[in-house]
């Protein structure tokens, strides 16, 4: 095995390392089961309260342990790094955080996370009568849709799903009606990657694809994978118009629209780049029409040290710019609280 | 050769492929480089490798036992898309079997079991460029070769080797299901993981069972 | 030129355009002068509160522009990438936020940031008559501290030192006792930090310094510079004593002491690795005997796209734990707010 | 030759040193990358393509207005250490010759005020391993050359010279002040960025104002 530029020590505990300093680091937020893996909004199951879980391979930090807390996740059950986590574990904390309103489950669309959030979600209704309804994002423009594939990537549009349908369920909404909201989210919002460079998933010890000096992919999602394209290095200015463009052109943005603008690092980038990219964003909305909202800028979903960016764009009515504005107090997104 | 198969036979083979999937690691998350998120080796490791730690702890009265055993484990140790699909196939696999003769016949009704369970989760077709695209092609020859009069070694080793020209298969196939269908048109040229690993533990059977 | 792994346009345009990227994303905390390169909190001047203004060569985002705001600072100068601001933009500043009771200069301990400052009051004061004081901050145990060179570089405790010393400013404390206070702050607290890469300034087109794959850069500091000591890649548990270890060695902390930890990342090592580092430096600090009160893990000061981290400690009593848990609410960092 | 130097000919001097500093740029940026911050070449660029955008759009009555606006156009466009010390040498250097007249002395004594002026800013001593390394030898041998009788451009060459030598010297030197101070013992073997800068300004000098 070649040499990791990562702060590590055995690559097989990265994931449980990661969470013990992430409990260190957050004690008023969050507890952890270590065991399986799961981080707790300390005060969970709140009464009352429709009880919202995600999770995920890991490797996406803050995403999702960073978005458990009021006005977000119940709790966020990591895998191994870019791996899904098992039904065990979402049967775990589906159980806990049930405060007899009912589970939603927010679901990237994965072939191995749909799955294995379906067979927890049919162990747990068997086993304790928890009442689960799910929610699966795909708003990846990269990929192809269709109905003979495993569909588009839930990317960028998880993160705002899950701080939008969180001040939803703190406002207690039951669960048809949080997951009916979380199924319109999703239908609102599109996203589009790119990388500069690779990442290294530490068990496998090397990055998972090769990029020349002046190359980059286009249509990346957030498990290292190589993208739809290779395409030589280009401007921050051409690479905006590479990822708003398909985000703009697919449904379902028209001129006079008003979104949410997410500008999001793929983890290795550096904000100052991402502020940069935003400011390209920014005058390509501008000239088409549509209206910015409420802005995020920053590292939310990543790849582990994967330099590159995303952007999403969700369009949003008045409602939701009001559960957007909504306290929230997690480890990686925190407002008015 | 043709006696009846115990227990421990089905042990061994299990504690064979943990040995094979452990020295395919590195292989196997290459495969899964090129069109996928590097990981297939490190899951099925980790899979196999919890099932050996049962297997070292706990005494198995039946075959089903066992092999549901192995099933619940990789549900629960492996996540990702492999864990719930050998996961599933090994679940559906014992179950199959249980109060059942080990006859080629009663495993080759088991093996479409199992592989039913991976179709009932993955929904894959032929040519989607997954594991499926091994399995099928392994349980028709699997089922030709009882037909055709062959004992449990016999019909498992037609199996690998049907396995193995699936597998091949994939290689110009344009992925339609799992992680390379991200990649459209760039997912060509490339061996599926997952048809990899089916195959290694088909050739694991059959060494094992023979 | 050789090629650049990075999301930029012209590299002499780095830094307007990032401003413009910023102000685009936060327009209910910032508004920017784009001529001088000034963030300015929305609302200052804040009538009888001292204004507290910070500065410094670009490449360390959230540092120093995503600290202006509520209970931080009023105004941040933005010099060229690693290169000190001008005088002209603190005298601007200056006289921006002076709101009568005076300006703190915050200051991190480089020669040209120190030279440039130092100019900036001299003329503030003889122009507008503004009263104006300077706090220097000087918290890298990797620099050996010496009346005969340029002193040790002000680094993480600067993050710290402009919380505390904002909510401080926020009370409506006077002039001196604020200046007091940070020099109280700069005084206990110590920071070292390593990198795994190096980084590119965009107009310099290439990396600062070579590091093979098998090393890393232990004592460097925020612009790129090459450290004390080039040693073999080591596991989290190594990097955290060799980080931990001169720090608590260093006056002033002993055994039974409370700090607030600061793990921070150099830019381009993702947040997993970071938890997984804090979760190291801690069961150094239980070894030790000190306690902590508060922590920080996130990039906050940072060196570009350079993978690496930074480790600050900061002695606290009551009433700085105090001033850290008031309201905060700016680009970078925020809460109950 | 041994004329009275004019406005047009300090402008020249500043304008040629633009054109040198944007020639040596990525060579300072180097020097700087390995013992400070890679910013050098593009600091000195930036101030002094500043210094000829004054010089196209204004017409100076005399040198030391000519001179002043250099300094204040370095401190404003600078930052970093090199723009208060380069800035303020101007600053003074020019205010050393208002209402003088320009012969070696007065340029002497102009020199000798504007490198008081980098004492006061930055406290360097000689051997820290920064750019005094290179003006106090250069003074030194300017003062010399014009007690010896020589005229501007033979006190100015000598300067230069002297530069030269002490910028060589910041070789084997361990920095104590300036970024390159936090490398310790790591910084020597390499040389200053500013005795590199300060002998382009000087061989500039020595050029155009000969
Ligand atoms: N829908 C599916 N049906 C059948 N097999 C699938 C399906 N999706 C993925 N696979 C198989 O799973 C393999 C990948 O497994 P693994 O890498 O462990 O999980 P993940 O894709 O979640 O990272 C693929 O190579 C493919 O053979
Ligand atoms: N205290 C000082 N006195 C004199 N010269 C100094 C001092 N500190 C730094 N210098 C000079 O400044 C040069 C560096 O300038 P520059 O790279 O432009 O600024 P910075 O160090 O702020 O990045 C050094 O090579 C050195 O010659
Ligand atoms: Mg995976
Ligand atoms: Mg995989
Ligand atoms: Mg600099
Ligand atoms: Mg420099």
């Amino acid at each position: 095995m070649g040499f990791m530029k990562k702060l590590i020590n055995d690559p097989a505990d990265v994931v449980s390392e990661a969470l013990r300093g992430m409990e260190a680091a957050h004690p008023d937020h969050i507890r952890v089961d270590h065991e399986n893996r799961i981080v707790y909004r300390k005060d969970a199951p709140k009464a009352g309260k429709v009880g919202l879980i995600s999770g995920g391979g890991s490797g996406h930090e803050p995403m999702h342990g960073g978005f458990v807390g009021l006005g977000m996740l119940d709790a966020a059950c990591a895998g191994e790094v870019f791996t899904s986590p098992v039904p065990d574990q979402m049967m775990a904390a589906t159980k806990e955080v049930d405060a007899g309103a009912g589970v939603l489950h927010i679901v990237k669309n994965y072939t191995g996370d749909v799955m294995n959030f379906e067979m927890a979600a049919e162990l747990a209704a068997a086993e304790a009568g928890t009442e689960v309804l799910s929610v699966v994002t795909d708003d990846d423009v990269a990929v192809q849709d269709s109905l003979y594939t495993a569909g588009r990537r839930g990317v960028g549009v998880t993160v705002l799903l899950e701080k939008l349908v969180g001040a939803a369920a703190e406002e207690g909404r039951p669960l048809q009606e949080i997951a009916d909201l979380a199924k319109r989210i999703n239908d609102n919002g599109r996203s589009m990657g790119m990388a500069l460079t690779s990442c290294t998933v530490p068990a496998a010890g090397k990055p998972t694809f090769e990029l020349a000096e002046n190359e980059m992919e286009v249509g990346i999602g957030i498990h290292g994978e190589p993208g739809r394209q290779r395409l030589p290095l280009a401007p921050a200015k051409d690479i905006a118009a590479l990822l708003v463009d398909p985000v703009v052109g697919d449904l379902p943005y028209q001129q006079g629209d008003t979104v949410i603008a997410f500008m999001n690092g793929m983890g290795g980038t550096p904000l100052i780049e991402l502020y940069l990219m935003y400011n390209e964003v920014r005058q390509l909305l501008d000239r088409a029409g549509i209206t910015v909202a409420r802005s995020l800028v920053g590292n939310y979903i990543t790849s582990l040290e994967m330099a590159g960016c995303s952007v999403t764009l969700l369009k949003v009515d008045d409602e939701l710019v009001r559960l957007w504005d909504a306290p929230v107090n997690t480890p990686g997104l925190r407002w008015r609280a | 050769m043709g006696e009846q198969k115990t227990v421990e036979d089905f042990a061994n083979w299990l504690r064979d492929l943990a040995v094979t999937l452990h020295e395919n690691a590195a292989y196997l998350t290459e495969l899964d480089s090129a069109i996928g998120d590097a990981d297939h080796g490190t899951n099925m490791d980790r899979g196999f490798t919890a099932i050996v730690a049962v297997l070292d702890e706990t005494t198995f009265e039946s075959v089903d036992e066992l092999l549901k055993k192995a099933g619940m484990t990789l549900v629960s140790k492996v996540g990702g898309a492999s864990g719930p699909l050998y996961g599933t196939f090994f679940l559906r696999f014992g179950t199959a079997l249980a109060g059942a003769e080990i006859t080629p016949a009663s495993v080759g009704a088991a093996l479409k079991a199992g592989i039913g369970g991976i179709l009932t989760r993955g929904k894959p077709e032929l040519g989607d460029k997954t594991m499926y695209d091994a399995w099928a092609p392994a349980l028709e020859a699997y089922d030709g070769a009882v037909a055709g009069g062959s004992d449990l070694g016999g019909a498992l080793a037609a199996a690998a080797e049907a396995a193995a020209k699936g597998r091949d298969a994939t290689i110009p196939l344009v992925a339609r299901k799992g992680r390379a269908s991200y990649l459209g048109e760039r997912s060509a040229g490339h061996q599926d993981p997952g048809a990899t690993s089916t195959t290694l533990l088909l050739e694991s059977a059959a060494r094992t069972l023979a």
